[in-house]
């Protein structure tokens, strides 16, 4: 086959201007819109309790929180109780997703198999992790495995779910497609039903990171020595009120942190959506 | 005594709002059922499961009265939380106590085996912790490793089961709970609180500073209708109080049971008519002093309580 | 300039003043954006009422051309105007049939018919009666309760078709309608196309690859040329090969036109053809 | 225009033969496979007590559990739990749904909006309900204000984060359509990006479903007076172990009713789909 | 029959064995499931190296046929044999254009066409070279590294062509795989097919509304019929029309077999078709 009989190409191409000032302006009120509702919560913490609309004691402002977490870094215990936590949550989270995406990516794609494991899946689902606390610690003990344990059980329904979900979602004739030139069906998990699927099971892994968090507090309450859960607990029963609220914004520092991670690796993976810029 | 039958003067206010204990029959619902509060009237607001957070209601106005362990009042007040202690309501005597509990072949005999071990206890910041340190300091166990002595939150159900099967080495143990692990046996008290302190009030109850000053006949009233209460319970025989309780509790159809009721024994408050002392605050004060949380002298006893509402003041002693 | 059968009231002129589209790309390599001209300086007057058919090579800007008009993309230079006014974004004087077909999947063939009528209020009974219509008109009549996955590409078409017609818009964009099409159907529809325009007045813009078809339904032809995509010319097709009753597929003037229309087509690729390949054409 | 000139029309339509036998027998053995796990885990939870590989006293067999069921629903308790427990979980995901699936629409369509409202969004939705059980009873109390917005908040991230989602995933090109047709942005929400988006949106609904459950029991063991959250911390605490677990199942099976009801609803929404049976 | 250009061997014959399909549909007043006969009773020999093309109305069931044969579906009664086995899946002997090109949106033109390859195991460098020259022949050099959303409709359908080529299935299904281009760029392809076919003896499954391209590619053209779709008859394409150098279409053999196939269309849709409606197309 010759080369030259092909089809004639077409390229028109001119290179894009870079604009630095208003790029740089355009980015600052971004960044401003962005942060407003942020800033002024903020602000709202600490005027409140200072203006005397709340009670100081049990909602103190927030600065007097910052310095309480201050302390807390100072002395070592902040990164005790992060590390921990963050150990634990990451560990659950990590080994959720690597069970739970293969499962629900099986389950969605053969019925029966579905058949099969639905209705234990909504049995263990609808059964409130914190219900069952004192069962998993009754069977695997006060130690790590039990709170890693709680973390991957409750990681699992976001994961599972949205992984399900989404498969079904897929075209059907991306599936025949692929199919039809060959790809066994190990192939067409990986190289169709995921990278179709992804929007939707990143929804489900930040919906189990914000879990894995959540249950991690649960766990921690009971049979920890250390953790940012511990912290709360400890100082909320201690009325160490402003440790309190920094062992509550540390996580949720965490949380956003992930999140953030999260986001862009499921940029990174959905590139193919959005034009260069 | 007299002091107590005196015909109420003007009542301020009708209602006192409570959180209540389920399965547990408290002062002020055993008051209202002796007649003793009438014409106040208690609110039931629902139940609790901790000291701290009954107090911290208190605070909050989302009650008027509330009870924990005198550790967790001293530290609240010390936050300079606007309430005052007015009444004791639980503590350790002959009958009641809580025992730290091991296992019969438990390696661990004395204060010095316990650092490096795990102590499970149903809540931080309470009653038990300051008691196995105090235990700890008693039989001279330095600071350093006294911190190796690990406090691990267990649910109440999960306590004698995870000193069975070694998930911790010693499990604290009181009322229902205890009684019924020693019905199965094998485990035995390494120390109890009552070993430490002997009979004392470990618990007071606490109200709003700003309701005392705008309800003093109510408060002398509640006061007065609780302490007479609680002398009624400790002078009549155990078997009249719970079987009053059962029937408190079967009448009030509060979706619980009476089933724990049988194991009630006593009171356990010291002072009569819940009379609180300077040293049941003192000692929690000197610990808070020692962990730097409180500065020495920042904190006298005598501010953070009064018996002055309590009938059984003038008569005491 | 075409002539004009028919210059209803209310119908829309059309306005392309140096109108340039660009889209930002990837290089090649992956390196950062470029930007890529699609359509450059496109100056176009469509009278209201008018039947203009968009020929061109794959790829050189019909689509995109449509899009701007539709409002669904603004231009990146130039303007256009719709009666003298800037085209804003999409209204319902505008129809557009996709040349992707654009079906919601959640509903029936005739609901798809109908969604036009039912965004603009009309009560149930009667847009289901208009859509019935419609639905007949393309052959579907038995396929109303049917869902786009149920029906074959031909049929989804049809019903694309059915829907653009049946709210009735005085401007109708149509990208390749026919495309797939059998010649029977196609023909058939062709002639119901040319008798709605005849009777309503509508404005019609409508792409196609068929140099026939072009010919058979326009009253002018633009004759687009890729890289960047521009008009390279206009061709009239005179009132005469249309209003003649007989098959006009077999008039000389129709094979003049064709063989016009074709050769401008034909030019633009070979001249950008290597050599090797415009001799094998040649051969 | 004349009907005449219109193309013809197909029809071959054969009506369905009912086999009733062979399908009496296709729907027992269907059921069996589905139910094969439940009875196992059932089977497994009467036999592990029985047969002393758990303590009995703390894992009692399922049938004295059930045993103990049957004695709360005769003396009414369970009735009062239950429809307590149901009408504020219940409440507060029907809140949680009428406001969080068009604030989800909105932020999916309006990228300005997104951009204003998500850094407040990811700051609550990761902080853990938990964690802030304590302060919501600060500042609304420990009476059912409390508790049903505990549950409308955390009942609101998987709306919110599903409902996104899926809005950003409705193909442009059927959006593009509705608006040359003259859709007004609330029909555009109502007709194509609502229906476009149900599957995914019901996988958020589903979890919320769950999550109400999970963060009921966390607030029903402060401040309750009844409910299956305070039956079971209660049962836990008066050391009731068959009580305990009567409740836990008892909050499952709420669950999965709810669940089953979602399902049925998502499949009525979305019987384009399947082809009749 | 047709006669055979080139007889390869490890080339397959295709044999349909009194084949129907019927699929269950929603009844129009939504009542319960109904079978719509969409095949009926089909049955057709395709010998090993054929250039077979399906002509038919609007949904007589091609794409229907094209599915059966690719495995993506089963027959409701009867067989259908690739080398005298049954088909029981799709493989990769077999690739399919479909009608709606199926590319992966998140993969570009090139790695869309490297596809075939990849699953089966060709390493990168090898994959990449292979797909860069079906994408050049398809004249898409240049578009490479576009996402399919960043391709016209035209583009996207050739892209599905070089992708179906790229990894060489001795099997090509083809459903109306050119009805998005332009007419210049479909006679290259028509070219390319044909060589290609030459060179490699495949089996060729071409679906088409086009009747000029049937003639022109097919050694057989099998003529489908709607209301249930079958076979009608299957004209065949003598060889001497093809061996010609000189422009075939000008051929009066071509315009006789043209008519032809017109005819065997034509009756068929106005058999169907109520009075008033025939009188009016013969007018
Ligand atoms: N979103 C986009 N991003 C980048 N390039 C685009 C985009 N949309 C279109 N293009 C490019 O613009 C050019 C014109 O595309 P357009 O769809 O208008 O062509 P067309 O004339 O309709 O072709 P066809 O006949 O194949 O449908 C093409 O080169 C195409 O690749
Ligand atoms: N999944 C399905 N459910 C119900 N009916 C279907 C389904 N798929 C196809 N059909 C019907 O089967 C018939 C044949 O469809 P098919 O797609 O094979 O037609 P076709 O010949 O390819 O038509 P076109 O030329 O329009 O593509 C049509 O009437 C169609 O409505
Ligand atoms: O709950 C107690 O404070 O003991
Ligand atoms: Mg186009
Ligand atoms: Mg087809």
């Amino acid at each position: 086959m010759s080369e030259s009989a092909t089809l004639p190409a077409t390229r028109t191409h001119a290179p894009v201007t870079p604009l630095f000032w208003p790029r740089l302006l355009h980015r600052l009120r971004q960044w401003a819109w962005r942060s407003a509702l942020i800033v002024g919560l903020a602000l709202l913490w600490e005027l409140a309790p200072r203006l005397g609309l709340t009670d100081p004691v049990f909602l103190p402002p927030l600065t007097e929180v910052l310095a309480a977490g201050w302390a807390l870094a100072l002395n070592g215990q902040l990164w005790e109780h992060t590390s921990v936590s963050l150990l634990r949550a990451l560990g659950g989270l990590v080994i959720a997703i690597l069970y739970a995406i293969p499962l629900g990516l099986a389950i969605g794609w053969y019925g029966r198999l579905g058949e099969f494991l639905n209705p234990l899946i909504e049995l263990l689902r609808n059964t409130a992790p914190l219900a069952l606390l004192p069962v998993f610690i009754l069977l695997l003990g006060i130690g790590e495995v039990s709170k890693v344990s709680m973390v991957v059980y409750s990681c699992s329904w976001p994961l599972l779910l949205n992984t399900i979900s989404a498969v079904q979602q897929v075209d059907p004739l991306l599936i025949k497609s692929a199919r039809t030139m060959g790809a066994t069906p190990q192939q067409l998990f990986l190289k169709v039903i995921l990278p179709a699927s992804i929007p939707t099971i990143f929804v489900g892994i930040r919906l189990a990171s914000a879990s894995a968090m959540l249950v991690l507090i649960a766990t921690e309450m009971v049979g920890a020595k250390a953790g940012l859960g511990y912290l709360i607990i400890y100082a909320q029963y201690s009325f160490l009120i402003p440790d309190m609220y920094f062992g509550i914004i540390a996580i949720t520092f965490i949380g956003i942190v992930l999140n953030a991670i999260l986001q862009a690796l499921e940029k990174h993976f959905t590139a193919w959506k959005v034009a260069a810029t | 005594p007299a002091a107590a039958q005196q015909a109420p003067a003007k009542l301020e206010q009708q209602e006192i709002r409570y959180q209540g204990w389920a399965g547990q029959v408290i002062w002020i619902e055993l008051a209202d059922d002796l007649g003793y509060l009438a014409p106040l009237k208690p609110k039931w607001v629902g139940n609790t499961i901790s000291g701290p957070q009954d107090i911290q209601a208190v605070v909050t106005r989302d009650t008027d009265i509330g009870g924990a362990f005198n550790g967790a009042v001293v530290k609240l007040l010390a936050k300079k939380a606007p309430v005052t202690a007015v009444i004791g309501y639980y503590g350790v005597d002959d009958h009641t106590w809580t025992g730290y509990y091991v296992k019969d072949d438990s390696p661990i005999t004395a204060a010095r085996d316990l650092p490096g071990k795990k102590v499970a206890v149903n809540t931080l910041g309470a009653h038990h912790e300051f008691m196995v340190r105090e235990y700890l300091e008693r039989n001279q166990i330095s600071e350093a490793d006294a911190k190796k002595v690990s406090l691990i939150v267990t649910p109440p159900v999960t306590a004698e089961q995870g000193l069975r099967n070694g998930n911790v080495d010693v499990a604290q143990l009181g009322g229902v709970l205890r009684d019924k692990a020693l019905e199965r046996g094998g485990i035995h008290p390494l120390f109890t609180d009552r070993d430490l302190f002997g009979n004392f009030t470990a618990g007071t109850l606490v109200v709003r500073n700003d309701f005392i000053e705008k309800n003093p006949n109510t408060t002398r009233h509640l006061v007065s209708a609780l302490s007479r209460a609680i002398e009624w319970a400790r002078n009549s025989p155990p078997d009249e109080v719970r079987a009053r309780f059962t029937r408190i509790i079967e009448q009030r159809k509060r979706a619980e049971s009476a089933d724990a009721i049988p194991y009630w024994k006593s009171t356990g408050v010291a002072g009569e008519g819940g009379l609180i002392s300077d040293k049941e605050f003192q000692i929690w004060i000197d610990w808070l002093v020692k962990d730097g949380l409180l500065k020495e002298g920042q904190i006298q006893p005598s501010s953070l309580y009064t018996n002055a509402f309590n009938p059984y003041a003038s008569t005491a002693r | 300039m075409g002539t004009h059968r028919h210059q209803a009231t209310g119908t829309a002129g059309i306005r392309f003043e140096h109108v340039s589209k660009e889209f930002l790309v990837r290089a090649d390599d992956g390196g950062p954006g470029q930007r890529f001209v699609a359509v450059n300086d496109v100056n176009l007057d469509i009278p209201a009422g008018e039947f203009l058919v968009l020929v061109g090579p794959s790829g050189c800007g019909k689509s995109t051309l449509l899009d701007l008009l539709a409002g669904l993309a603004p231009p990146t230079q130039g303007r256009v105007l719709l009666n003298g006014q800037p085209i804003s974004g999409p209204a319902r004087d505008r129809g557009v049939v996709f040349q992707q077909y654009a079906l919601f999947p959640w509903r029936t063939a005739l609901d798809n018919v109908a969604f036009g009528l039912e965004v603009a209020g009309v009560p149930r009974r009667e847009r289901h009666e208009q859509a019935r219509h419609y639905l007949a008109l393309v052959g579907l009549s038995a396929f109303a309760s049917r869902y786009p996955h149920e029906l074959s590409g031909g049929m989804k078409q049809r019903v694309a078709i059915a829907r653009s017609l049946a709210y009735d818009p005085q401007v109708l964009l149509m990208d390749e309608p026919f495309a797939a099409l059998d010649a029977q159907t196609r023909e058939t529809l062709q002639e119901e196309l040319v008798d709605i325009w005849r009777r309503t007045g509508k404005t019609i813009i409508f792409i196609t690859h068929g140099i026939d078809e072009a010919v058979v339904l326009g009253q002018r032809v633009a004759v687009m040329s890729p890289r960047p995509g521009r008009i390279k010319q206009i061709v009239d097709i005179p009132e005469t090969l249309r209003t003649d009753t007989a098959d006009v597929r077999s008039l000389p003037l129709f094979g003049e036109l064709r063989h016009e229309i074709w050769s401008l087509l034909h030019d633009d690729l070979t001249a950008a053809r290597p050599p090797a390949a415009r001799q094998r054409l040649a051969a």
